[in-house]
Parts: C-alpha cells; structure tokens; sequence
C-alpha cells in the first residue's frame, strides 16, 4: 500500500503527458477532462493517504523508486516519502489545485491554447508534489526549480504581450537567485553530513554541528535565501507583484496557495538546522514582521483588486515567517492552510469580477456588484472576512491568532515582533475593507457583461465552506484546548515552547479584535462615508508622498533597475564585440603590416639588391666577430 | 729579384675585390657593372695564385684558369643580353629593368 | 579489432560518399547515413557487451587494444586503447554523426559528395582522437580531424566563412604544434632517461621529468587542448566558427572538437603531468570561472543566435575546466555528463538555429519574435532546450552542472560560489532567447511550416536523451567510472616531483 | 681509368653524353618531340644508371670526387627533378615562340653541374660544378628572350651570381692561403688541432657564406629569388628551386660536415641566426603574395630556412634529416609546378592566383594535386611535407635547440595562412565545368600529369608509411674515405 504513493505525482505528470503529446488533437471537453480529472484523482489518493495517516500516527508512507545518481557516497534516490508535514501540502496542494483546475475548464474556455494552459498547470501540480513528497533535497530541488519553471510559463502564458514575457522571467530570474543559494546550501549540507537524505540528516545534524555551530549558521542561512526566494519576502519580493500578468487561476494556485509557501515547507522541513542557528532564526521572525508590514502598506495603496491581492500575500507569508522565526512551527503551517484556501477564494473571485466587467482591474471602475454578482459576492466577503481576521466565525481569526499569540508568547517571542503584527493586522483589515468597499458597494462604474456558470461558482463555494470551518480544527487552548491539526503534525516538527503564561491569551485575542475592528472602521470611514477629517489628513504632503512611495511597492525594483541591472546591460552591450578577441586581431595587423614593409623592400631595382647582399654581407662579418 | 710577401699580394687582391664591389654598387650601366665582376673574379685569382705560390703548389694557378674560363663563358652570355636589353630598351641604365616588384 | 572498424567504417563512407556523387547528387547523403547507423551500431553493440566488465570496474580500466608497428625508428606504433572515457565519447561521436548528417539532408545541395567526405572524416578523426595511445598517432589524427572541419567551414559556411575558417585553422594548428613540440619533447628525456625511445603512452606515462622542464611540456599540451576546449583567453575562433559554419559543421564543432580539448586534459594533461597539473590546478580554475561568467555575459549581448549559443558553450566548457582541475570523482563524473549533456543540448541548439535559418533566412534575433504562434513544435523543443542549457533540473546538464561545483565545492569554496553565480546568469540568456525568438508579437512573417518528419525524429531523439540523461544517468556514470577512479587514485597520491606515478596497466 | 671508376662516374658521363648527342640530334634537326623523347630516356639511363653504382661505397675519386651513398642519393634527387622538369618542358614550350630544342642541351649541362657539386669533395669541382649550373641556368632564365621580364630576370641573376660567385672565389682563396688544401678532406685534417678559427680562415668562410647563401637563396641574400623565379620560364624556374638548390645544399652540407666546422660556435651560431631570419622572413613576404611563383619563391626561402635547422644539430639525426626534408621538399615543389606549367599556354604563364580560381570544380586531378603540394609545404600531417618537419623538429629538439624548434613552429604557423590561401582560390566558386586547355598535344599532357599524379601519391605514401624512406636515409653514409692525394 506503502508503495504506491507515487501514484499522487504520477497522475498529473500523465495528464501532462497526454495533454502535451495528443493537446492539438484533444476537444476542448477531453482536454479538460484530463486536466481536472488527473489531478481530482490525486487529491482522492492524496485524501486517502493523510486519512491513513491520521488513523495510523506511526505511519510514514516511503517509496524508493530508483537510484538517481550513485558516485562514491553520493547517492540521492528518486524516493518519494510522506509524513505529517508532507500529507498537509498534499492536502491543500490537490485539493485547491483540483478546484482551480475545475474553475480554469471555464475560465480558459476562449483562449486558443486551452491544452497548453492545462498541460502547464498538471505539470506544476507533478512538481509542487515531487517538492513536498521529496525524501532527499536533490530530489525536493527538482521540484523546487521545476515549480519556478511552471510559474514562468503560467506567468507568461499570454506571450504576444511582452510585458508578460518580462514579468515571467523578472519572476524566474530572481526565485533562480534564492535557488542558487540554496544550492550551494546543498554543497554545504553534503559535506557536512556525506548525505542529502531528508530524515538522515535531520537526525544527524546536531551531533554534527555540535562542533562548528557557524557551519549550522551558514546553511540555515542559505536554506533561508532559498526561501525568501520562492516566497517573495524581503529583499526578493518584487516579483509577486507582477506575476499577476499571468491568468487568475494561475495567481489563486501558484502565487497565492501553493508555489510561493514552499519557502515556509522547506524551513519547516529543515527546522533541526534553524534551531542550531538561533541568529538565522531570529532574522526570519524580522524579515517576516518587516515584509508584512511593507506588504500591507503597499496593499492599502493600490489600484489593480490582483495587486492588492498579491501584495496581502506577501504580507501574509510574512506571518508565516514570523510564526516559524519565533519558532511556532504548527502554527505557520496552519497559517499556510487557512490562508491557501482563503486567498484561493480570493482571487479566484477576484477573477471571475474581473472577467464579468470586461477585464477591468482597476478597482476604482468597479462598484455597485453586490446585486449583480451576488454569489461571488457572498463568497468573496467569506474570503475577505478570514484575510481580515474577523473573530471565531472565520478561519484567518484563528491562524492569525495564533502567530500573534506566540510572537508574544512563544520561546523566541519579542514585544516588538508582536506589536509589529499586531499593526499588520490592523491594515490587513484596513485594506480588506478597501477592497470589497470599492468593488461591491458605492455606485455601479462598468457594466456587467457576462455571468459565471457552476464550474466558477461551485469552486468559489467549496472554498468559502473551507475557509470557514477550516479554522476550528485548531482552536486556541482557552478554547476548550481542541488541537487535533498541531498535535497531527507534532508528528514531524517540534512542540512550541512558550516563555509567557498560556491564561494570558485572552488578553492577545481582545487586542486582536480590535485591530482588525479598528482597520474595518478605518476603511469604512474613509471610503464609505468619506469622513472629511481623514479625506483632509490623506491629502498631506507627507502622505501623498507615501502614498505614491506604498504604491510603487517601496521602489524596490528601481533600487535594483539602477544598481543591477542597468549596469549589467551596461556591461554586456559595451563589450558585445569581445573585448579579448581584438588582441587577436591586433596580431594579426601587426604581421599584415609587416608583409607589406618587407614585399616593399622587394623594388626590383638590381643595384638595391646588390646593396642588400653587401650590407648582409658586412652584418654577417659583423656576426662573426661578434660571436 | 724580390718576392712579394703572400699578406701584400693578398691586400692587393683585397683592395681590387673592394674596387670591383664599389664598382658593381656604384655603375648604373650595365655594361659597367659586368666589366666590375670581372674585376671581383680576377681579384679572387690573383689571391689564389698568390697563394699557389706561397705553398709551392700548381693548384692556385689551376684554379685561375678555370676562373679565366668561367669569366670568359659569363662575360659572352653578359654581352648577349645586354644587346637584347638594349635592343628592348634603348638603354643600357639597370634601373629601367625593374618591372618584376613586390 | 572492433576498434580499428570504427575509423576504417567512416573512412571508407567517405570514400565511397565521394564516388557516390557521381551516380546522382542524392546518393552521398544516403552513403554517410548507413555509415554513420553502422558506426553507432558497432559502437553500442562493444558497449553493451562490454557493460558487464565495465560494471565490476576493474584494475585495468582498458577494454581491448589494437597495435600496430608504424614508423619503428622512432618508436611510432599505431595503438588504439579504449576505456569507458573513450567508449562514452565514441557513441557520443557515431550519434553527432548521424545527426550531423540529419541536418544537411537538404541544407547542402551543391558539392555534395565532397561534403559527406569531409563530414565523415571529420567524425574519423574525432574517433581515432579519442582512441589513439600512440602521441605521435595522437597528433596525427588531432590534424586529420581539424582539415576537413576547415573545409567543411569554408566551403558550405556562411558569409565571412573564410575569416572564421581561416581563424580557426591557424588557432588550432598553432596550438597543436606547440603541443607537437611537447610531445617531442617528452620523447626525448624519457628516451634519454630510459633508452627506450618510444611515443606510446603507456611507456611515456611513468617517466620522470625535470620539473623546470616538465611545466613547459605540460603547457604545451594544455595550451592546446583548453584552445580546443575553448578556456577563456582562448575562445576568440569559437564564434567566428559556429557562426560562420553551416548546421552541420557547428553541430559537430560544439559537439565532438570541443570535447577532444576536454578528452585530452583528462587523458594526456593529468596522467603525464600529474604535479604540474596539481600546481596549475588553482590558476585554471580561476580561469575556468571567468570562462563560465565571461561567455554568459557575451551570450546575453549578442544578436546573432549561432554566435549566441557559441557564447554559451565557452560558459559551459568553463564548468568542464573547474571539474577537472578539482580532481575529484564527483567533479570529474560531472564532467563527463557535461561533455555528452553539452554536445547534446547545444547541438540541438544549432540544429534549431538552423532550421530557423532555413525557414527565416536569418540568425538574426532581433528579427524573430512570437514564432510559438507559428511552430508551436519548434517553440516546444526550443524551450525544452533552452531550459536544459540553463540547467534545469530533469536534464541532463543540471546532473552535470551540480556534481561539477559540488566536486569543485570541496576544492575551493569561493570559486565554486562565483562559478554557481553562472547559473543566474544562464538563466538568464537563456530566457532572453526563448522571449525574442518564440515570444512576443509576431507581424513579420506570414505561414511558416513546422517540423518536417526527420526534423521531428532528430529533436524527438535528442530531447529523449536528454531527459533520460537527466533522470537516469547511472550508466553513464558506471561506464566512465573505471578510468575516473584511476585519474583520483593518481591525484591522491600527490607524489612529490621526483617520484614515479603509476596509471593504467 | 678503372672500371669501377667508370661505373661509378656513368650517371655523370651518361649526362655530359647527353648534351652532345642532343646537340647532335638539333644538328639533324629533329622534331622538338623526338628530342624530348630522346633526352627523356637520356634523364631515365641516367637515373637508372644511379643503381649500378657498385656498394662498394665510398668510392673516391681522388682528389676531386667522392662518391658515396649521400651523393649517390643526392644525385638520384636532383636527376629526378632534372627528369620531371624534362617532362613538363614539352607541354610547356610547344607553342612558345622560341625554338626549344637547344634548351634540352642546356638541362643537361646544368643537370651535371648539380649532380657534380652533390658528389664533389674539393673546391675545384665545387667551383667547376657550381659554374657549370649557373652558367647553363643563365641562358636558361633568359631563354624566351623576345620577352622583358626573362631578359630582366637573365641580367639579374646574371650580374648577383657572378657576383656572389666571386665572393665564393675569394672565400675559398683565403681559405687555401690558410690551409694550403683545397681538399675538404686536407682542410678538415689542418683544422683538427684548431680550438677556435684562425681570423683569415673565419673570413673566408664568411665570404663563402655569401656565395653559397645567395645560391640558396638564404635571407639576407635572397631578393633576387623571387624576381628570378618569375621571369624565368616555368620549368626553369622549377629546376631552379629544386635541382640546383639541391645540388648546392648538398655540397655545403658535406662541406661543412667533413671540415666539421660546426663545432665552431661561430659557425653553428650564425647558421642558427642565418636559419631563424631565413624562416621569419621568408614566410612574411610570402603571406599576402598574389603571384604563385613569387610566392613559392619566397616559400622556397622560408624552406631552405627549415633545412638549416637539419644542419646545425650536426647530430646522427642531420643528415638524414636533411635529405628527408630536401627530398619532401623536392617533390611538393616539383608537382606545384607541374600543375603551374600545365596550366599555361602559350602566351603566358599560369602566376596569378586568381586563375586557380575554383580549379577544383573545372578539373579535380590537378587541383587535387596543387592542393596536396600545397598541404605537404605547410606541413600538413598526412602528407609527406609533415614527416619531414617532424624530422627537424626531431633532430632540433634533440640537441635542445628549443629556440629554432619554435621558430620553426612560428613559420610554419604563418605558412599556413597562405598555403590555404591557394587552397580557398581552388576550391571556391561554382561547380561549372570549364573547358580544359593544352588540349593540343594530348601524349605529354598525359604523361605530365601522370608523372605528377606519381609526385603526388608519394607525397600522400610517404606522409603515411614514411617507414621505407626514412629507413634507408638513416644509413646513408657520408665521406668515410680520407683519401690523402
């Protein structure tokens, strides 16, 4: 049984497969139908595994399917292996991947290269997999480039425009930054353990690191570029932003579920390295609470409603940074499975407005939906609801909760990290309010030009359902203490040590509330009764300039345009001809010019050459004595 | 009668060679340079019969002869061309024959 | 025996391809076909029934030999040895080969008989290069390769192919006369030293050297192999040839002239010279490293996409030079999966650059653009390999790649960290093709025909081997493992410079 | 006189005979093909006649001659090239204006000159030998005299030899007043106490060097080369590059071996100077040269720059170094104007480079042909040009003389810049078949291009089994007999 864990990625490579050989011949019916279906399968086999799982705590399912490369020590195998942390991605990974899929068979049915949409999206589904059921790093690495591959492709999937091209390889380029990174982390791992295996490392690392704790540091440090890679944290996040070129289903699976929280998945994964590296774990827990509070202020200024989106992503994979740097380990994972399906439900939503007012991104063009589209309505205020934290009837209340809780209360836990969320909550529910203030209420801007049918809706409400009841499968222990999901994973990552008193959450969860009350009521006063006092204060200087400043996304990419890459393209374009090659050519110069002084001398005057033979003469007399 | 020592008779042929050398740099007619080889070769003659005698041997005077010969059968050729060259020329002046260059 | 086939095979097909020509014009492609089918058959039949010695790796890493006596006075014999190195080389040459004439199926329409000839006596050459143990021999046949590839160059090139094919003569016959002089040079002190006068390897191999002396011999070799390879100041010919030569000719440029350099190194450099290649082995890395930086930078400048994809074989060929001068068996694996993964990916590269020739009537890129529109194949395959040579796992360059700078990892850290800057910048060259050749709008051309059945079939074989390659490298990897073994048996003895090192049998 | 002397001496009788008996046939006015015919099996006994010569060698005979396996050797040589010039001369010369009978007398004469020189071991039959070549090649450069660039040519050489063969003259004066012999072997022998040269002696070998350079045409006595190359006619100008560049290279490399002045660092050490500025600057003019036969002229300098090299090891490995090299050399050249003579016509000749344009499309035998002399000179491996440079190479860095090994490498680099140059005019352009001419006299045409498809099967058979050839150079004997007068 153990055995055919394989199955779960071998279906949608075989999707792929088919779709990629057989595309130009399939109907658009049997394209989808593989494209849906492949990966439906594997989230059925994938839900079977983790019930097994849960029913058998003990159970590990490990396959071994060949030996990949064996020099000397080195063997890494193709050996897939699925323990807690593993069946958790698996869960969300097929399962929010089989609803997108679903919602896509609609979506896409007017674009000419249907098959090529599906036939990428299987193949990311192969590789999300292969990354989080990889049993060594090689293996996972696999995966891990060949998600970035996907995201390029989906990122780009609408090439005659060139912008798309750029935002994709902006988004390769600079996760393929991170992926070096982690490389030489590899390097580094392999020759401080002789193995790249998952488990055998994990256990080997502390005796080994014993010695040389700065060795530990290293890695873990290259383990995080890698992730920050990946999950577009600070500095590398400036390409989440513009991956939304790419179609909505593409940003609800790849830039919002899944791809982007590998990051957390591999930090998870190699917890044992950060616990020996203190320091690089202290510096996630800062990264995380920065880029969320950069994120969130960027969200609160933008436009385009998939802007706002990706920019709340980024700021909510900064939560996860900061539950995994302050070492709540159970709670980033939950956190990265509430907010999967919620922001899922976001953009899928988000997509389907957007599709039915023509293409219009801007959210100040829309307005007014709430009678038109009222399903997406419903669902979409679901969505905004748990991304906005609102207390015990959405799941982001929990989550979110938690993070906050142990960024007070957990082992690493620091005032000022708390408090730093705690105003990341407090915008996160600003801008939330912004957004569906703006799309739903207020007067009707464009008209509504199509309707979506069941396979967009069905998805928008399965999701809505999950990221309600999501939540209470891990409830705070003043609660009533019901933890079945963090005991499920203590299977695999540590408990949460805490240095505060447990009786004092209350107090977090009341503060908690009233950010996110407070962000609501900020939002609705500006932008529904249009309060003057704070229509006057936004039109400061100061804040236009920081308006323009979080709109621009902190003006990271011209940081980088004008210390990178100009110079780069500097450099290419001035030495385009081959500067060393000239040297060559100057050779061959000098010798040409010296042919012809010589063939000069060649006059065909007789007494010139007489001349010559005397003077040859005397210098060879002249040798002679000389010698 | 006095015997010149072998070291003046070599000068001599030495300044006479010299002389001939000059001579074929100098002329520009061709009939000049041709009569200064000939001065060259008689100079190489003189040393060798200089040096037959020094050593008592016939093979220096041998040589001459031969150089004699030699001098004889080239100066015939010479003169030959040059009365195709002047007959294509008009001239006797080397530096008109410089059509072959480079 | 089977070893002297495989060159006579070639060279009597060219022969034949020569006569061929007058019968009809057709006639010398399908002459070079068979023989280079026969070649790759003779060439897989001796590695599969040689697979099961070559997997218990023995002592003596030789499979068969073949001597001759040649010009005895001076100890010239003519002696073919094959290992794994060799017979992962050879295969790899009987494939460039067929492929090599794959792509000329229509490409070359005039002077076709002298074409096949010159094509299959290149591959002659490539082969004897990779068999011959006689230095003497050696050279000869590192010549018989370079004549026809000029031809080949000068004759069926493209516009300034007198230029390129004159460059690159006199680059690589400049080179090898200097590695000639070395040769020479070794076969006088070890005949001085032993009285045996001799220029077959294994009697050259032990002897002892005057370390004044040995560094400049090795020089000689190693300057004409990394000319070869091409290793950084070197690599000027590259372009200028690849651009210049038809598909063909780059194909087997990039493919097989390339990896003689390389073969060479691991063949000739290491085991003759071991100290001196120790004492180089810093300085070559370094530049090894610029070559990997240095011909990414000029790839992403470039227009013309041969001289582009030739930019990106001086980056690779830089990885290869770090692997072998780390001396390790990751590294010098990684090596050899560098030079088929390579030979493959780039290959395919020009067979591509080719057909877009064929189809646009340029090499120009800025005057391509939204092609996948047009030739979704052609877009596919593109893509496919473009995203092998910016080594992405699942291909065979990324095995390559990675076990190259995990191997040079342990050597020198710093240089390994640079090196792996390369993969940023592969990516993004690599990229920069497929967005200005397949993406993008497309308005400048109307209806352009994709993939031909035998277009289908050649990529179809590469792609496969590339993927397999990346996914399931092993036999490779066991076939080149005897000799590896040996080269870092040599290397860990670190002998000092006076005493004897043993290689081979 | 004895018979062994008569059998030893018959290739040089069998030539002199030649001359008259051509002489005479003119005289009975035969047609120019009967003579070619006759003179033909004449070159042909002659050579034959080489294989008679008892193995009783050395054979001396004293004190002018000495005839051993080297000269033999070198004789077969130079009869040879005189042979294959002799075949091309009719296609040549039919339908020059100038009657060609007389020329054939003069080949031989001129032939004899070389061959004495190659087996003379006394000044005087050097001197004879030598003016018996340049007197004969005199009216031979001048030969088409209706036309300014032979009469150029003809003055030229004329006046410089004479010139230098004065030079030769007084060197050798000197070098009698020094040693009081004119026998190579009596000058070695007074020479054998002798640490250091005595001044006069050194002078005059100076000045011989003179002589002896400008017939070799050695830098810096070699600007006449490449005008009398091109003014001569075609097959003279052949028989000049080959035949009498032979003939005197043998004679000074018996010279200087038997006086074993090489042990002189003087000698050795200008001859090294002599070499390296020989090859740089030869390959140099040569390398843009538009002309075929300038270019070959300024090839031939480089060339006899590589030949040095052989000498100055003055090792086991020089002589047969030498002759090797000389020989290779002898036959790339030969078949080069081979092709070049039957390809001109009867109004001019076939120089320019321009005219092989895509020669290899038009008519592949003698393209082909061209273009393996043409590899052979570059030293190319596969031809026979290649072992010979090997073999240099060899005797150089044998003797660590590493400086002159990689000279000679850098020449050889520079020289294949223009040896392909010709090779890219052959095979360029389309494949239309032009016409080819010299369809006149169809049985030479022939003959010459098989002689010279021959010419170049040895080149391709000796670049890749040297073995036979290099087996037998390697015991060839030099003088051996001291034979006191």
């Amino acid at each position: 049984m153990q055995t055919m864990l394989w199955i779960i990625p071998a279906l949608p490579l075989l999707g792929f497969l088919l779709l990629i050989s057989y595309g130009s011949r399939l109907s658009r019916r049997q394209t989808a139908a593989i494209g849906v279906g492949s990966v439906l399968l594997s989230a059925c086999a994938g839900l079977y595994a983790g019930g097994q799982l849960l029913l058998h705590p003990s159970l590990v399912y490990e396959v071994t399917l060949w030996t990949w490369i064996d020099i000397g020590d080195f063997h890494p195998a193709i050996a897939l292996r699925m323990d807690a942390l593993a069946a958790v991605f698996v869960f969300v990974i097929t399962l929010i991947g089989a609803l997108i899929h679903l919602y896509s068979a609609e979506f896409m049915e007017k674009d000419p290269d249907y098959s090529r949409f599906f036939a990428c999206m299987n193949l990311f589904v192969f590789a999300m997999l292969v990354l989080v059921l990889a049993d060594n790093l090689l293996l996972l690495y696999l995966g891990w480039e060949g998600v970035g591959l996907c995201s390029y492709l989906l990122i780009g999937f609408w090439y005659e425009n060139p912008a798309n091209g750029h935002a994709a390889r902006k988004a390769f380029t600079m996760t393929r930054i991170g992926d070096t990174a982690l490389a030489i982390g590899l390097f580094c791992i392999y020759y401080a353990c002789k193995s790249l295996n998952i488990v055998d490392i994990s256990t080997a690392a502390p005796l080994i690191f014993q010695q040389n704790p700065q060795e530990a540091t290293l890695i873990a440090f290259l383990l995080l570029g890698g992730a920050l890679g990946k999950s577009a944290q600070l500095p590398l996040q400036t390409w989440l932003p513009d991956a939304m070129a790419g179609p909505s289903p593409v940003s609800a699976l790849i830039h919002a579920a899944t791809m982007v929280t590998a990051g957390v998945y591999l930090i998870a994964r190699m917890y044992v390295f950060f616990e020996l590296a203190p320091a690089v774990q202290g510096l996630i827990a800062v990264i995380g609470a920065i880029t969320l509070l950069v994120a969130g202020l960027s969200a609160l200024t933008q436009y385009d409603i998939k802007r706002v989106l990706a920019y709340s992503t980024i700021s909510q994979i900064g939560y996860m940074f900061l539950a995994l740097g302050v070492g709540a380990w159970t709670a980033a994972i939950f956190h990265f499975m509430v907010h999967a399906f919620f922001k899922a439900l976001l953009f899928l939503g988000a997509g389907a407005i957007i599709e039915s007012v023509n293409h219009e991104h801007s959210m100040f063009r829309m307005g007014g939906l709430r009678k038109k589209l009222p399903i997406i309505f419903w669902t979409f205020m679901v969505g905004t609801a748990s991304l906005a934290a609102i207390p015990l009837v959405t799941a982001g209340f929990y989550s979110k909760d938690q993070i906050l809780w142990y960024a007070w209360g957990a082992r690493h836990g620091q005032a000022w990290l708390w408090s730093m969320a705690w105003v990341g909550a407090f915008i996160t529910a600003a801008y939330s309010a912004r957004m569906v203030l703006l799309v739903f209420w207020g007067p009707l801007k464009t008209e509504v030009t199509s309707r979506p049918r069941w396979s967009i809706t069905f998805p928008l409400i399965a999701l809505a359902v999950c990221s309600t009841w999501i939540g209470f499968v891990d409830l705070p222990h003043n609660f009533g203490h019901f933890t079945p999901f963090s005991d499920f994973l203590h299977h695999t990552l540590p408990l949460t040590e805490l240095r505060a008193d447990p009786t004092t959450e209350w107090m977090f969860q009341i503060l908690a509330t009233v950010a996110t009350v407070g962000g609501l009521l900020l939002a609705y006063s500006y932008y529904y009764i249009h309060n003057k006092r704070l229509r006057h204060l936004a039109n400061q200087p100061l804040f236009r300039r920081l308006h323009r400043l979080w709109l621009a996304g902190w003006g990271f990419d011209k940081l980088y345009q004008t210390f990178i890459s100009r110079p780069f393209l500097w450099v290419t374009k001035a030495n385009k001809a081959d500067g060393v090659d000239q040297l060559y050519s100057a050779m061959a110069n000098i010798t040409t010019s010296l042919n012809q002084r010589m063939a000069a001398l060649q006059s065909g005057s007789l007494r010139w050459y007489i001349m010559g033979m005397v003077l040859g003469a005397i210098i060879l007399f002249g040798l002679q004595l000389l010698l | 009668m006095t015997t010149a020592s072998i070291d003046n008779v070599l000068l001599l042929a030495g300044l006479l060679f010299t002389i001939g050398v000059a001579g074929v740099m100098m002329r520009k007619n061709i009939f000049f340079m041709l009569l200064s080889v000939e001065i060259m070769l008689n100079a190489a003659g003189l040393a060798f019969i200089a040096a037959g005698s020094h050593w008592g041997q016939p093979d220096g005077q041998v040589m001459f002869i031969f150089i004699l010969a030699m001098a004889a059968a080239e100066v015939s050729i010479g003169l030959s061309l040059i009365l195709q060259i002047y007959h294509l020329h008009k001239s006797l002046d080397i530096d008109n024959l410089k059509e072959m260059n480079g | 025996m089977t070893l002297i086939y495989l060159i006579v095979i070639l060279l009597a097909g060219g022969l034949l391809s020569l006569l061929a020509e007058r019968r009809s014009p057709h006639a010398p492609r399908w002459v070079a076909l068979i023989t280079t089918c026969a070649s790759l058959v003779v060439g897989l039949l001796f590695w599969i029934q040689h697979y099961p010695q070559i997997i218990q790796s023995p002592a003596d890493h030789w499979l068969e030999r073949f001597q001759v006596s040649w010009i005895p006075s001076f100890g010239i014999s003519f002696h073919l040895a094959i290992d794994g190195l060799s017979l992962i080389l050879l295969t790899l040459t009987s494939f460039m080969g067929i492929l090599a004439v794959g792509c000329s199926w229509n490409e070359i329409q005039e002077k076709t008989g002298f074409y096949y000839f010159n094509l299959l006596w290149v591959l002659a050459g490539v082969a004897g290069v990779f068999m011959a143990m006689d230095l003497f021999m050696f050279y000869f046949f590192w010549e018989v390769m370079l004549i026809p590839m000029y031809f080949l160059i000068s004759l069926w090139g493209s516009e300034k192919r007198e230029y390129a094919a004159i460059k690159f003569f006199i680059f690589t016959q400049a080179s090898g006369l200097l590695m000639f002089l070395a040769i020479l040079g070794l076969y006088y002190i070890h005949g001085q030293n032993t009285g045996v006068y001799s220029f077959d390897y294994f009697d050259l191999l032990g002897s002892t050297l005057p370390p004044s002396l040995a560094f400049w011999l090795m020089l000689g070799f190693a300057i004409a192999f990394s000319v070869k390879l091409p290793l950084f100041p070197f690599h000027s010919w590259l372009p200028d040839a690849h651009g210049e030569a038809p598909t063909a000719g780059s194909l087997l440029l990039a493919g097989l002239l390339l990896k003689t350099g390389a073969y060479g190194l691991l063949r000739f450099v290491i085991p003759l010279f071991p100290d001196q290649a120790q004492a180089m082995a810093e300085p070559a890395m370094v530049l090894g490293v610029i070559g990997i930086l240095y011909g990414a930078f000029l790839a992403f400048a470039q227009t013309d996409l041969k001289r582009l994809v030739a930019y990106t074989s001086v980056s690779h060929m830089g990885f290869v030079v770090l692997g072998i001068f780390a001396f390790n068996e990751l590294a010098l694996q990684g090596v050899v999966m560098q030079l088929v993964t390579h030979a493959i990916s780039t290959g395919a590269l020009f067979i591509l650059a080719g057909m877009l020739k064929e189809r646009l009537h340029t090499r120009n890129i800025d005057q391509m653009g939204g092609l996948w529109s047009r030739m979704p194949q052609l877009g596919t395959l593109g893509l496919v390999f473009a995203l092998a040579s910016l080594g992405l796992p699942g291909f065979g360059n990324f095995i390559a790649e990675f076990l190259i700078l995990m191997g040079a990892f342990e050597e020198s850290r710093w240089l390994t960290v640079v090196a792996a800057l390369g993969l940023i910048f592969s990516a993004l060259y690599s990229l920069r093709i497929v967005q200005k050749i397949f993406l993008g709008p497309q308005e400048r051309y109307g209806e352009l025909p994709d993939f031909t059945v035998r277009e289908r079939w050649m990529m179809a074989a590469l792609a496969l081997s590339i993927l397999w390659l990346g996914i399931y490298p092993q036999p490779i990897i066991n076939t080149a493992k005897p000799a590896i073994v040996q080269l870092v048996k040599l290397m860990d003895i670190k002998p000092d410079t006076t005493s004897q090192h043993h290689y081979g049998p | 006189m004895a018979p062994n002397d008569f059998l030893a001496l018959l290739p040089l009788l069998i030539l002199s005979i030649a001359a008259v008996l051509v002489m005479m046939l003119i005289v009975a006015n035969q047609s120019h093909r009967v003579i070619q015919m006759a003179s033909l099996f004449l070159f042909l006994t002659s050579f034959l006649s080489l294989f008679l010569i008892p193995v009783t060698l050395p054979y001396a005979i004293a004190p002018l001659l000495l005839i051993d396996s080297f000269g033999v050797y070198m004789m077969a040589l130079i009869v040879f090239s005189a042979l294959v010039v002799n075949i091309i001369s009719y296609v040549y010369f039919e339908g020059k204006e100038e009657g060609p009978k007389e020329y054939y007398v003069l080949l031989f004469l001129c032939t004899l000159g070389a061959c004495i020189l190659a087996v003379s071991q006394h000044f005087v039959s050097l001197f004879l030998g030598l003016e018996i070549l340049t007197i004969g090649l005199y009216a031979l450069i001048a030969y088409l005299r209706s036309r300014q660039r032979a009469i150029e040519a003809g003055i030229k050489y004329l006046i410089l030899a004479a010139f230098s063969s004065a030079f030769l003259l007084f060197g050798m004066a000197l070098i009698y007043v020094q040693t009081g012999s004119m026998s190579f072997s009596l000058i070695a022998h007074s020479l054998a106490l002798e640490t250091d040269l005595p001044a006069l002696f050194l002078l005059g070998i100076g000045m011989m060097m003179v002589g002896i350079g400008f017939k070799l045409a050695i830098v810096p006595f070699h600007m006449w080369a490449a005008d009398v190359y091109q003014g001569a006619p075609l097959p003279v100008t052949a028989f000049i590059a080959t035949a009498s560049k032979g003939g005197v290279l043998a004679v000074t490399f018996r010279f200087l071996t038997s006086i074993d002045g090489l042990r002189f660092h003087v000698l050795s050490a200008s001859l090294v100077v002599l070499a390296m500025v020989s090859i740089l600057l030869g390959n140099i003019l040569a390398l843009q040269q538009k002309n075929l036969k300038r270019l070959l002229a300024y090839s031939s300098i480089a060339h006899f720059g590589y030949l040095l090299v052989a000498f100055v090891p003055n090792s086991p490995l020089s002589l047969p170094a030498m002759s090797f090299y000389l020989s290779a050399y002898l036959i790339s050249t030969l078949a080069a104007f081979g092709i070049m003579a039957v390809r001109s016509d009867g109004t001019e000749e076939a120089e320019e480079l321009a005219s092989y344009t895509s020669l290899f499309w038009q008519s592949p035998l003698q393209a082909s042909i061209l273009g393996l002399a043409m590899l052979s000179l570059a030293g190319i491996p596969l031809t026979v040009g290649f072992t010979g440079k090997f073999y240099l190479l060899a005797a150089a860095i044998q003797n660590n003389y590493w400086a002159l090994a990689l000279v000679l490498v850098l020449g050889s680099i520079l020289g294949i810049y223009y040896y392909l140059r010709v090779i890219n005019s052959l095979l360029k352009g389309g494949t239309t078949t032009g016409a080819l001419p010299k369809t006149a006299f169809p049985y030479f045409l022939v003959l010459s291009l098989v002689m010279l498809s021959l010419l170049a099967l040895f080149i391709l058979g000796l670049g890749v089994f040297p073995e036979s050839l290099i087996g037998y150079l390697k015991d060839l004997q030099m003088g051996g007999t001291t034979s006191v007068y």
